[in-house]
């Protein structure tokens, strides 16, 4: 089922391989009024993600009595795009508003804040292809950051197909022009598939080694991602709460189960 | 989803439910990969250049097509455009409300949009006019009448029998202007992509979900087909997370339900 | 008063005569979520009308503590027109969701459900003249449908002027051609006019001539009303039913003398 | 109508009322078919094409007409363009809140709107610039300064009389476009529609409701009378039914209230 | 500080003196189902404005415990500008209802008003450069005809510079073709400036000028405030209550300061 | 102002707070008239005409510059559009919603807008393509990313700044059509106004408020200049009064720290 990783010449409009990610930055903890946060740049995606939470939910008939609500919020700077766009939400913003909830709310433990709301809010600065999933994978990262136990980190990338090619990480040229998109979201730990939306067109075959290929990307990403919640806690904290946040969704995992 | 918007299910009915399912069973007596009665009425509506409504059960949605001229996107300029919108009017439902779209009808929208432009269904570059200045401009508008469960493939069958029945004005294009000659002719479409929804519960992938099975269902996921078995369009909503294994199940159910209904459609015409 | 009813020769655009509706059809009990329903038919015009309640307003403070509320919508769908129109609505759709309630709230005894409301949704798929008319007359047969008792029933047409004559039930194009147009409401039984609208030129007399021949098309309008509600229970009910859906009326309105 | 919006009555207010009127009298002394002082002031506002104010009783309404260019509806390329807007600004009442046109403030515009159009005032077909692209656009602003009752009367008076005194634009149509030449022409007039509002209170027909009677008012009809004495568009609103006698009544009282006021507005000019 | 008050040769476009105030006439008491009411013409500008309270909060949730709440709208008319005006509020009008509700808050006793509002609504009929100076100057007038006790009125008008001169009052050439604007509102009892806007370009010196000459004009506005509030109670009260409007202002200010 | 919306201070803390300013001190030891640490960066977005980050202690704003085509105002034919616009994005506060703008980010916005225009940052008559047809329009959006007070002096900042880096796209003029050239110019800007921004707490003016001290003052007072020190906006905001002293004292302080900022932001570029 996992494709063929056989080195090939093939070489992408970027130089790029075809199993390989777009240069990915992770930061954590780079917004001081939001409970947590997190900056990513993967290619040149800029996104900047805000965690409130858990908080008291207004207007309150929207909370509810036996478990939390996730609110997330998907939004583009007017000039994160060419040309400009509006900053009012487009059609294309609320569904991805959407799936970006559905895609974190397994990782959290809604269940343990009973009429409270989690708030994740991103802004997406300057889009180049494949933002949903790099919104998502901050988003995990901005969660940890707020002190939001997990069940696991959720890392999200697309695979897709150009010129007949299966390749990870589309940019936006190759997603543009390319035969279809596949972005998947995914719990490395749980192995659990939490985002998948396809367009274009694949058959049944390459369908299944793009869900591989992304899995491989994810879980590369994951690194990246623990790497950043590891790096703020050096930064601010000391030895032994590094440890304690390397533990930390390994326990909070274990918690789950018990 | 629809749990949150369209009223939660009793714990009591919930259990129920979920209790029959584990079973084997489901409520209304249909195997687990059985559609309910489908039926498709084309050429509904006379002042439309394109209709058809579709009953998959009690769900019954009914769609329109206007073919008219219009702008083309700025990075398309010399292609059509389409344009579909969904509306949740409150005859459907007593728990749909009047209003403009929301996060529900917007995504049934955009699924039914995207697998129709993945699959090709009309060739834009001949939809144009004026290149840079106006295009045919096709506008799907689906309209739900009574829902029952199931509105992504009620919408996405209706959508494509109401695009195929469609017939488009002729314009005549003289010094920078078009004027309608009051001819129409038949719209070319290319492909019959064919929407599959399977939702879970418990650890059963049920197709054609029902109202009271989307209120208990975990997670739901649309594969879309075109004419060749290729996989055009998917869709995974809903709270839970699905395997590798979960997802290759739901295509192979995908595959066969979507050439059974698709002849059904395709030979719904004179 | 009434016009003289003498058979002429004259023949309208769709061949009609004079004193002539349009082909009538009406359905009840076509959805099955709403409460009470019916499709209508009447020339081209095809509209289906969804009836909720009585039940519990939203949001509360509409509600009134001493009667019921009636609320309408009148909404055209994009493809009912040529050109396609907005979903939105459009002030005369505002216009009309009013007129509607005037036409319908005499009709109800909204008096007694204190804190209630009845919704009645309007959803015109195809628009081909008198509209509003066919929408009000649609509206009674889906009340009776829900089961809730009335005064009489309304049934609704227009008259008007065009090319120098009076006519009855005038169809798109002799709407938009003509001289005059008046929609009318009417409930036979109490012999009450509970819609009057009017546009265009048309002496006193004519106006005089307009109405007696709209009331006359209601009467004919009620008979397939009437019959409506009777298939439904012949349809759906025992025999002793059937009797009984034909008193249904008779009863509300005594009931409501005493 | 306005009883839901404008604050309910007290029982004990409404029944003096009806009490009163059952007695043959008005509260405020006047006789069924008689109108409170009416003022008409035409060219209030020197920016605006036309204008005029109207006062009846305490009911206080302003009429800007202002004329520009823009583009024809689709169905008539070669007409003109008329639109009414009636704002019910929060100065007027401390029921009036600011906002959106709401139902009562679109129902005014519109009967304006529709007796000015039945009534044929403006020859639409006079008033087109370049057929089909530039037509001239008259805007007529219905701003309500003060309510007490009657506002289609007072509004539907102001409308016709700022028409009356309204000048228009000449521009000089060259190569496909349009440029003002500074000069302003007499609007053409060629109607004076007059409206007439009655209401039913008990089982009489009251012309020139003031607030407090169309707070307690069952039902209300307008009546608009063009020049010859011709229905120009009647209106019925209000949860009361009415009878074919009423409504014959209603006409003949319109009909001599009509002719006395548009002598009125007709003269009030220079 | 002050400028020199030099008579000179200089006429302005529509033949004022550098330091003359534009023909001004304010009359209260001008609606009837306001609390209070002012209507201004300043130049061609007609402004009128209803006061409605101090009265109760609807929606409540914006009601202060502890203090009442001023609300101000300033709305301009859509035929009041040339070309016509959507009736929507602009961002500009925005702006303005914020700067007038600064300028007014200062002058009233809000604290005596728990759980209460005074609303002022400004409706512009017709526009001629200075708009939001004449609405602040008629509000005053309003809120004392609403009977509301002010510490001082405000009087508010703008100076500016047009062709290298600073004069007072821009019309709305002067406005749209000069060089800078600065409106200004001024209590002059507590000399206290509410209002400071600017725009253009001036030096510091240039600046104080401005400030200056418009507190000379405000002073004389302060005037024909003072008689218009004189000449309501002059035709509608005795000549008792006459010296008690005289004296109203006074008395609000001392009032407070005991 | 700010504290209406973005939490009441609680009476402690406003009393600790106003008391340490009558005695000369504020809670982060700074000086009266000095600023926190002002950080500025440009360039820092790829696909923005122009682009720049100010950080002005924990506040922190990006503004993007975009640079398109579109058509000029009515009263101005044959210029250029210059269009500010603020989104108070919900991750710089705890208090901040998502929705359409409100007073303060309008507010915000038009003093930018308006020290720009007034200064005469560019010159318009050079931005016009077809006159009366097509422009230039310049875009710059104001994002909120972080909220420690003084957002307007941050967001002036950043908006000069990067209007300063910005490049214009060359457009070819061709028989009433414009055509992007793909080559980009970099964007005249011929003046570099500074906004300096005051909060009178007590009887002290202090430059460059915290949030905290926002939640406390009594009224603010922006003063910005331009380059050869002359005053170019002045805005006055919150519900307190200024005497004529405190307003001359206002843009004595404005001046000395305007020239200092400027200095920053014009050699803070290659």
């Amino acid at each position: 089922m996992t494709p063929k990783k056989v080195k090939e010449e093939f070489l992408r409009v970027d130089g790029r391989a075809w199993d390989e990610l777009r240069p990915l930055k992770i930061e954590s903890g780079v917004l001081s009024n939001a409970d947590g946060s997190a900056y990513i740049e993967m290619g040149k995606n800029k996104i900047i993600v805000g965690v409130f939470g858990p908080r008291e939910v207004h207007p309150k008939h929207l909370s509810k009595p036996h478990t939390g609500v996730l609110r997330c919020r998907y939004h583009m700077a007017p000039f994160s795009t060419d040309p400009r766009r509006s900053p009012a939400p487009s059609r294309r913003d609320t569904e991805i508003t959407m799936v970006m909830r559905y895609a974190l709310e397994p990782a959290i433990f809604l269940e343990r804040y009973p009429r409270s709301s989690i708030d994740i809010y991103a802004e997406v600065l300057q889009a180049d292809g494949g933002t949903r999933c790099a919104t998502i994978t901050a988003s995990s990262v901005a969660l940890v950051d707020a002190g939001i136990p997990m069940r696991d980190l959720v890392a999200a990338c697309s695979t897709g197909k150009y010129n007949g090619r299966i390749i990870l990480d589309l940019g936006d040229y190759e997603d543009k022009n390319g035969e279809a998109d596949v972005p998947i979201a995914y719990m490395p730990k749980l192995e659990q598939i939490t985002l998948l939306q396809m367009d274009g067109i694949l058959t049944a075959e390459e369908f299944e080694q793009c869900i591989s290929l992304s899995i491989e990307g994810c879980k590369k990403i994951y690194e990246v991602q623990r790497e950043a919640i590891k790096k703020k806690y050096v930064v601010e904290k000391s030895e032994k709460e590094i440890e304690k946040a390397e533990e930390f969704i390994e326990e909070s995992r274990v918690e789950d189960e018990q | 989803m629809m749990s949150s918007k369209y009223g939660i299910a009793s714990r009591l009915k919930s259990k129920r439910i979920q209790k029959l399912i584990s079973s084997g069973k489901r409520a209304d007596g249909r195997g687990f990969d059985e559609y309910r009665q489908i039926t498709i009425k084309t050429n509904v509506l006379e002042k439309a250049e394109g209709s058809a409504e579709v009953f998959i059960g009690n769900t019954r949605v009914l769609v329109g097509v206007k073919i008219g001229v219009g702008t083309p996107f700025e990075d398309t300029p010399g292609e059509g455009v389409l344009v579909c919108n969904a509306e949740f009017v409150p005859i459907a439902s007593p728990f749909f409300e009047p209003g403009p779209p929301d996060e529900n009808s917007i995504e049934l929208a955009r699924i039914v949009d995207r697998g129709l432009r993945s699959a090709g269904v009309v060739d834009f570059s001949k939809l144009d006019l004026i290149p840079g200045k106006l295009v045919h401009v096709i506008n799907i508008d689906i309209y739900i009448l009574n829902y029952d469960g199931n509105l992504i493939d009620a919408s996405a069958f209706a959508a494509i029998a109401a695009l195929r029945t469609s017939v488009k004005p002729v314009y005549e294009v003289k010094e920078g202007e078009v004027k309608p000659t009051g001819v129409k002719e038949k719209l070319e479409v290319l492909k019959t992509p064919i929407a599959v929804t399977m939702v879970k519960i418990g650890n059963s992938l049920l197709v054609d979900p029902s109202a009271d099975e989307e209120e208990v269902m975990e997670t739901r996921i649309t594969v879309t087909l075109e004419d060749e078995g290729n996989i055009c369009t998917i869709q995974k909503s809903g709270s839970e997370p699905l395997s590798f294994d979960e997802i290759k199940k739901a295509v192979n159910i995908a595959k066969v339900k979507a050439s059974e209904i698709r002849s059904k459609i395709a030979g719904g015409e004179g």
